[in-house]
């Protein structure tokens, strides 16, 4: 289902498009190098409450999830783990090219390469993590796509979905882990 | 049908029980059930006879209202606790016994408030201390038995002794009166009251003497630590009130010393009662076990009720009341859940227990009705009660009381909510999953139970009637109603505008929260663990230490039992010395009283 | 208790919810302001609350549910019975008693819900709320009981309507200062505003009771949330600060109120749980028993004025 | 603290006969031991007050086909820094636990394990993974292995389209 073609949307989501495109609550899980560009994206300078949006202590309450830099094998069983228990409509945002070809880490052993086979990515945002000048336009970004309910990882996610724990299954092995750290 | 029917079943009832459980358990259990609801009936039926006196060998009874309102009181907790002898009977070891004392304790008690003069009254007080004493050890330890027998012969005693001293002073027994000739000066009006009301200080489980509450009440059997703490602390109540209204108490002490407008020994007991609400409620936040935490804050609601009873006025005296029953039912209740639940998995520790509420729903909702009224929380009869008992210690400006009632009753929302949390909710542990629901018999006393407490807390005008015709016979102003609303100089309650309001607002949430998409139901233990993977559901259930960080505050807190006990030892030691002074061999000390003996003789010459 | 009294009682809950969540969004441009940060539009808590009642939501249970409405009911209730100039939804249900009671209802309704999700943060935040109200209510009930005792009513509407005939010099911030002091002190407990809000501290406890609710239960809490601050703050305004002869006056008085909570909470740091308990049973309890005491003993500012 | 230095490689010449030592910056002294001395060295060296074992590690020297681990001890008084270095050979890499001398060492015996493949018998834990979890491939830090195929092979490479886009001024 290309984004492009528009299929008659509800009214309730409609409505929901509107609402959701001005308060994104941003899940508070920093995976990568990019993490430390959120403190000043958040602050004074730049201050993300302006859009609206704001850290949320849990996936539960979170609306938008970002993969900020480099994603470990073992750090992605822990964002699956988490995305899935993100509410419906959600959205992810990848920070930098470590998400998009695996970035300097390509010949690393324990990081993944491709992002988008295990997760539906809605926004990369390119920079070797990139400033809060680029964060702010990526959200604003997001934003308006979202209020034109162009936006949907989450239900690319839902329909093929086996086709993505397949991939995660080649990668990941197995999402839940049983050893002695985890009984 | 007339009082002394109801008293010859019972006691007829109670005897023909021990051979009948002799024959056969159940029929024991179900003699226990209905003895009990005839009882309750039967005082229904003789309503309207009040005022008549009864004569039986040299007993005397006379059925007056405030008798009739502490009988219906126990009768409603017996008829109920007694459905759940039925699953309980074959888990003890003398199931005869207790069947009788069980009936027996119940006829002391009703006989107790109809006793016209002072013999029957001991006669059927020392009936009920005994049975209980009796059926106590059942349980699981012997010591506590001692020590409630202890303690509640002290007051027994003490209240002998000053029946003894009233009926020296003015020749007559009967109680009202004897009260009413009694003319003595303050001091030794102060003395009779105070050894009255001694007996209901032990009773009730005030301050010094509540330490036999949480050991008797948490190792009772579970189907009688409900009357224990539903009935029988009422027991102590009624004594309360003899020493306050029958004896003159506010007029013999009229120019004894006044502290904010109250004589000085009823103001002292009103301090008692504020330390037991304050350490019933500090100690039952840190109970482990649901039954001596329920114990604890039957602790602290004894305060509650002698604080009311204690004013005999127009508004903290009805609460008083209001909270007796109240209280006697949300107690029952809520240790009958627990009993359900100990027949159900064998323990009542908080910490082994978790997620009942996904096997035992009824029982669930049963505990959270009982708790919201023992917590005092619209709309039940709990919140009536102490909303009484509150706006009269803001009339008469009792800071030091008031300070004590709220932190009861805000204290009181901590540990209602530890079992509900630590026992209902949370996960549920694999080794409970094919728990079935209580039996059919367990869930019908606690829902009328719950029906009272609901029905009584929107519609309070039912029991406070009763209460008004008690304060009109006790001579104060009773408390004015208008429509279901309590109508009094300082406030205005309407207990069913409340609840149909309540009942409002929930109907908007309701429609809010239907109006929007239906939410997927998880399982519990999908749940946020920041990420990690624990598949095990006692490590991610929260009961041990609910409250670690309050309770560090008072860890070491100095504890009335290790007093006594220290107490004890001290007596020992004299002992021991006077011991060896008089029955040692040694020469010595023979010696010694040899020169005493002459010493005192020479001494006595000179100073003659 | 005719039609009329509910259809004015629901709208007088729209009402307090659009005043009140308008202020909470001016008070967060404010709070940005603080931080030297331009802040979020006036209306975001409205778009907050509206973007989480349209996701979709989870559910652990009839009494996670169940919990959720309970609370949203109970406060709703407690809204109705708030006297504001004049105007009462239903006669004589303004008792002081009854509204820090049925309160009550809307915290065992979370507290309820927060431990059926089965989170071992939702219990230990929900033990932690329970504390903290242990430690602020109390020193503010004594301080409304000596109100009750020298005022004579335990109704909060006549309350307002004694300080408003005294006139300006009459408000109770005047006539018993110290009260007002611990009244303002408690409030911050109430609002669980920063110095006692370690219940839902977001970094240490997952945002304590909160942990478990997103989409339509989580909208339904942050209007649970607006309206119970509404209730505490227009308890605070009638009793203390002489309540608003017109709807105009009662709204300025409040955002004042509102704002200088606000304030202050912006700049204090976060107690821990049992540093609370011990912190309001020092001051603020013996301010309140002192000024009980003033005013049972020589009346001062209560029968006697300057 | 010279003489320090100085009579700690007196002593250890005298004992154990280790003649050739290092110090590439103040306070640092490397040396080799052989394996069958190695756990008389290091309760030796722990006897003369080097307390603390801050590490094992192992280095891969995969044209000598050996393994070489290098234990780095500590000496709190004198504030020495000791690192014992032994071969271990490459194809079947057995050597001794020394949990009894330095209890510390269990989950870096466990460490070298999971990434060299070096067994240290004695200590049954360090048969068990560490970080790695779920692997099931080669050992990662083994000089043959290759992670870039590893990496290819689990994760995939983005496949970019190679023909460039059309010339400029095209239509």
């Amino acid at each position: 289902m290309a984004i492009g073609d528009k299929v008659e949307i509800k009214a309730w989501e409609k409505l929901g498009d509107f609402f959701r495109g001005r308060s994104i609550w941003m899940m508070w899980y920093c995976t990568g190098c990019g993490a430390i560009e959120m403190p000043p994206t958040m602050t004074s300078r730049f201050d993300m409450e302006r859009l609206g949006m704001g850290p949320m202590a849990t996936p539960r309450q979170a609306d938008i999830l970002l993969i900020t830099g480099y994603l470990s094998v073992k750090t992605l069983r822990r964002v699956i783990y988490s995305y899935e228990q993100m509410q419906d409509p959600k959205y992810i945002v990848a920070f930098g090219s470590c998400t998009i070809n695996g970035g300097i880490y390509f010949d690393s052993y324990a990081t993944i390469n491709k992002l988008d086979d295990y997760l539906p990515i809605d926004m990369y945002i390119a920079g070797c993590m990139p400033r809060p000048e680029a964060i702010m336009n990526a959200f604003n970004e997001l934003q308006v796509k979202i209020r034109n309910n162009e936006v949907d990882g989450w239900k690319r996610y839902k329909k093929n979905y086996d086709q993505y724990k397949a991939n995660q299954m080649k990668a990941v092995g197995e999402v839940f882990v049983h050893d002695e750290f985890h009984e | 049908m007339n009082l002394l029917s109801i008293l010859a079943i019972l006691i007829i009832g109670g005897i023909a029980g021990y051979f009948i459980t002799k024959l056969n358990k159940l029929a024991g259990a179900w003699l226990t059930v209905l003895t009990s609801l005839t009882a309750l009936f039967m005082l229904f039926g003789i309503k309207d006879q009040i005022g008549s006196t009864y004569e039986f060998l040299y007993f005397t009874f006379e059925l007056t209202q405030i008798g009739w309102y502490f009988a219906f009181v126990l009768c409603l907790t017996y008829a109920m606790s007694a459905f759940y002898n039925i699953y309980f009977m074959d888990k003890y070891l003398y199931p005869n016994t207790y069947t009788m004392l069980y009936i027996l304790s119940l006829a002391g008690s009703v006989g107790l408030f109809f006793a016209k003069d002072f013999i029957t009254f001991f006669v059927f007080w020392e009936l009920v201390v005994w049975t209980s004493a009796f059926i106590i050890p059942l349980g699981k330890s012997r010591k506590s038995a001692y020590i409630y027998y202890v303690v509640s012969s002290i007051g027994s005693m003490a209240t002998l002794f000053a029946i003894l001293w009233v009926y020296k002073l003015t020749g007559s027994l009967v109680i009202r009166e004897a009260f009413s000739l009694l003319d003595v000066s303050t001091w030794t009006a102060i003395f009779i009251f105070g050894l009255f009301i001694f007996a209901g200080l032990t009773k009730i489980g005030i301050y010094p003497f509540h330490i036999w509450l949480p050991l008797a009440h948490g190792s009772a059997p579970h189907t009688f630590s409900p009357i224990l703490s539903g009935g029988l602390v009422k027991l102590g109540a009624y004594v309360a009130y003899i020493s306050v209204v029958l004896f003159p108490a506010y007029d013999a002490f009229s120019e004894a010393w006044m502290i904010f407008g109250v004589p000085a020994p009823i103001y002292f007991l009103m301090i008692l009662g504020a330390i037991s609400i304050i350490i019933g409620t500090l100690m039952a936040i840190r109970q482990e076990d649901a039954k001596k935490l329920l114990a604890y804050s039957s602790v602290a609601n004894g305060g509650y009720i002698l604080i009311g009873i204690l004013m005999v006025d127009q508004v903290t005296f009805a609460g008083g009341l209001l909270h007796l029953f109240a209280h006697a039912i949300a107690s029952a209740t809520a240790f009958l859940t627990i009993a359900a639940i100990a027949y159900r998995t064998g323990t009542t520790k908080i910490s082994e227990l978790g997620g009942m509420i996904h096997r035992m729903p009824i029982t669930y909702t049963v505990y959270l009705i009982a708790i919201i009224s023992m917590a005092g929380i619209p709309p039940m009869a709990g919140f009536v009660s102490k909303w009484l008992i509150l706006q009269g210690l803001a009339s008469k400006g009792l800071l030091i009381i008031a300070f004590a009632a709220f932190f009861g009753s805000i204290g009181s929302f901590m540990y209602v909510f530890r079992p509900l949390a630590a026992v209902f909710l949370g996960q549920l542990a694999p080794k409970y999953d094919n728990l079935k629901e209580a039996p059919i018999f367990m869930v019908i006393p606690m829902v009328i139970m719950t029906g009272i407490t609901l029905f009584i807390g929107v519609f309070p005008k039912f029991v406070l009637e009763m209460i008004m015709k008690v304060q009109v016979e006790a001579g104060i102003t009773a408390v004015t109603m208008n429509g279901t609303a309590i109508d009094i100089f300082n406030g205005y309650l309407d207990a069913y505008h409340v609840f149909v309001i309540f009942g409002f607002g929930f109907f908007i949430a309701l429609v809010l929260f239907l109006l929007m998409p239906k939410a997927r139901k998880v399982d519990l233990m999908d749940t946020y663990t920041s990420a990690e993977f624990i598949y095990t559901p006692e490590l991610l259930h929260y009961a041990h230490d609910f409250y670690a960080p309050f309770e560090r505050l008072y860890e070491n807190h100095p504890s009335t039992l290790s007093l006594y006990s220290k107490l004890s030892l001290k007596l020992k030691e004299i002992g021991l010395f006077v011991d060896y002074l008089m029955m040692s061999v040694k020469p010595a000390t023979t010696l010694l009283w040899i020169i005493l003996f002459i010493a005192t003789v020479s001494l006595g010459g000179v100073l003659s | 208790m005719t039609i009329m009294n509910f259809v004015a009682a629901f709208l007088f809950v729209l009402g307090a919810f659009a005043f009140q969540t308008s202020i909470t969004g001016v008070n967060r441009k404010i709070m940005a302001r603080l931080q030297k940060r331009r802040g979020p539009k006036w209306y975001q808590q409205f778009l907050d609350i509206f973007k989480a009642l349209s996701k979709s939501s989870i559910s652990h249970g009839w009494v996670y549910d169940f919990g959720v409405i309970m609370a949203l009911g109970g406060i709703m209730a407690t809204v109705i019975f708030i006297p504001i100039a004049n105007f009462r939804a239903f006669p004589n249900t303004d008792n002081v008693f009854i509204i820090s009671y049925v309160l009550a209802v809307g915290m065992l309704g979370m507290a309820m819900s927060a431990s059926g999700s089965g989170n071992p943060w939702a219990s230990i935040g929900v033990g932690r709320a329970l504390t903290n109200m242990l430690a602020y209510e109390v020193p503010f009930m004594i301080v409304v009981v000596t109100m009750i005792y020298s005022f004579n009513t335990a109704s909060i509407g006549e309350i307002a309507e004694i300080q408003q005939d005294l006139g300006v010099l009459g408000w109770n911030m005047f006539r018993m200062p110290l009260g007002t002091i611990v009244a303002l002190i408690s409030l911050q407990g109430m609002l669980g505003k920063k110095p006692f809000d370690s219940f839902i501290a977001p970094a240490e406890i997952a945002s304590g009771p909160m942990v478990e609710y997103g989409g339509k239960h989580l909208g339904m809490l942050f209007i649970l949330h607006d309206l119970s601050t509404f209730i505490e703050i227009s308890l605070i305004v009638n009793l203390f600060f002489g309540g608003g002869a017109t709807f105009l006056e009662f709204g300025i008085k409040y955002f004042v109120v509102y704002t200088v909570a606000n304030l202050v909470s912006g700049i204090m740091p976060r107690f821990k749980i049992d540093q609370a308990v011990v912190f309001f049973y020092k001051f603020p309890l013996a301010a309140a028993l002192i000024q009980g005491f003033i005013v049972i003993f020589t009346g001062w500012g209560v029968t006697k004025w300057l | 603290m010279t003489n320090s230095m100085s009579n700690l490689k007196g002593l250890l010449n005298k004992h154990y006969q280790i003649s050739e030592f290092e110090e590439p910056i103040a306070m640092e002294l490397i040396f080799d031991v052989r394996n069958d001395q190695l756990l008389d060295v290091l309760a030796f060296m722990k006897s003369i007050g080097f307390g603390q074992l801050s590490l094992l590690t192992c280095i891969d020297w995969i044209e000598k086909n050996e393994f070489q681990l290098v234990y780095i001890l500590m000496n709190w008084d004198s504030g020495i820094h000791a690192l014992v270095r032994t071969a271990v050979d490459r194809d079947n890499p057995k050597f001794r636990t020394i949990e009894h001398i330095y209890p510390g060492v269990k989950y870096y015996e466990r460490d070298v394990h999971e990434f060299f493949g070096v067994e240290f018998d004695g200590n049954e834990d360090s048969f068990k993974h560490l970080f790695l979890e779920l692997w099931e491939a080669d050992r990662p830090m083994k000089k043959d292995f290759d992670p870039e195929a590893y990496s290819e092979k689990k994760y995939g490479m983005r496949k970019y389209r190679t023909e460039f886009p059309r010339k400029i001024g095209g239509e």
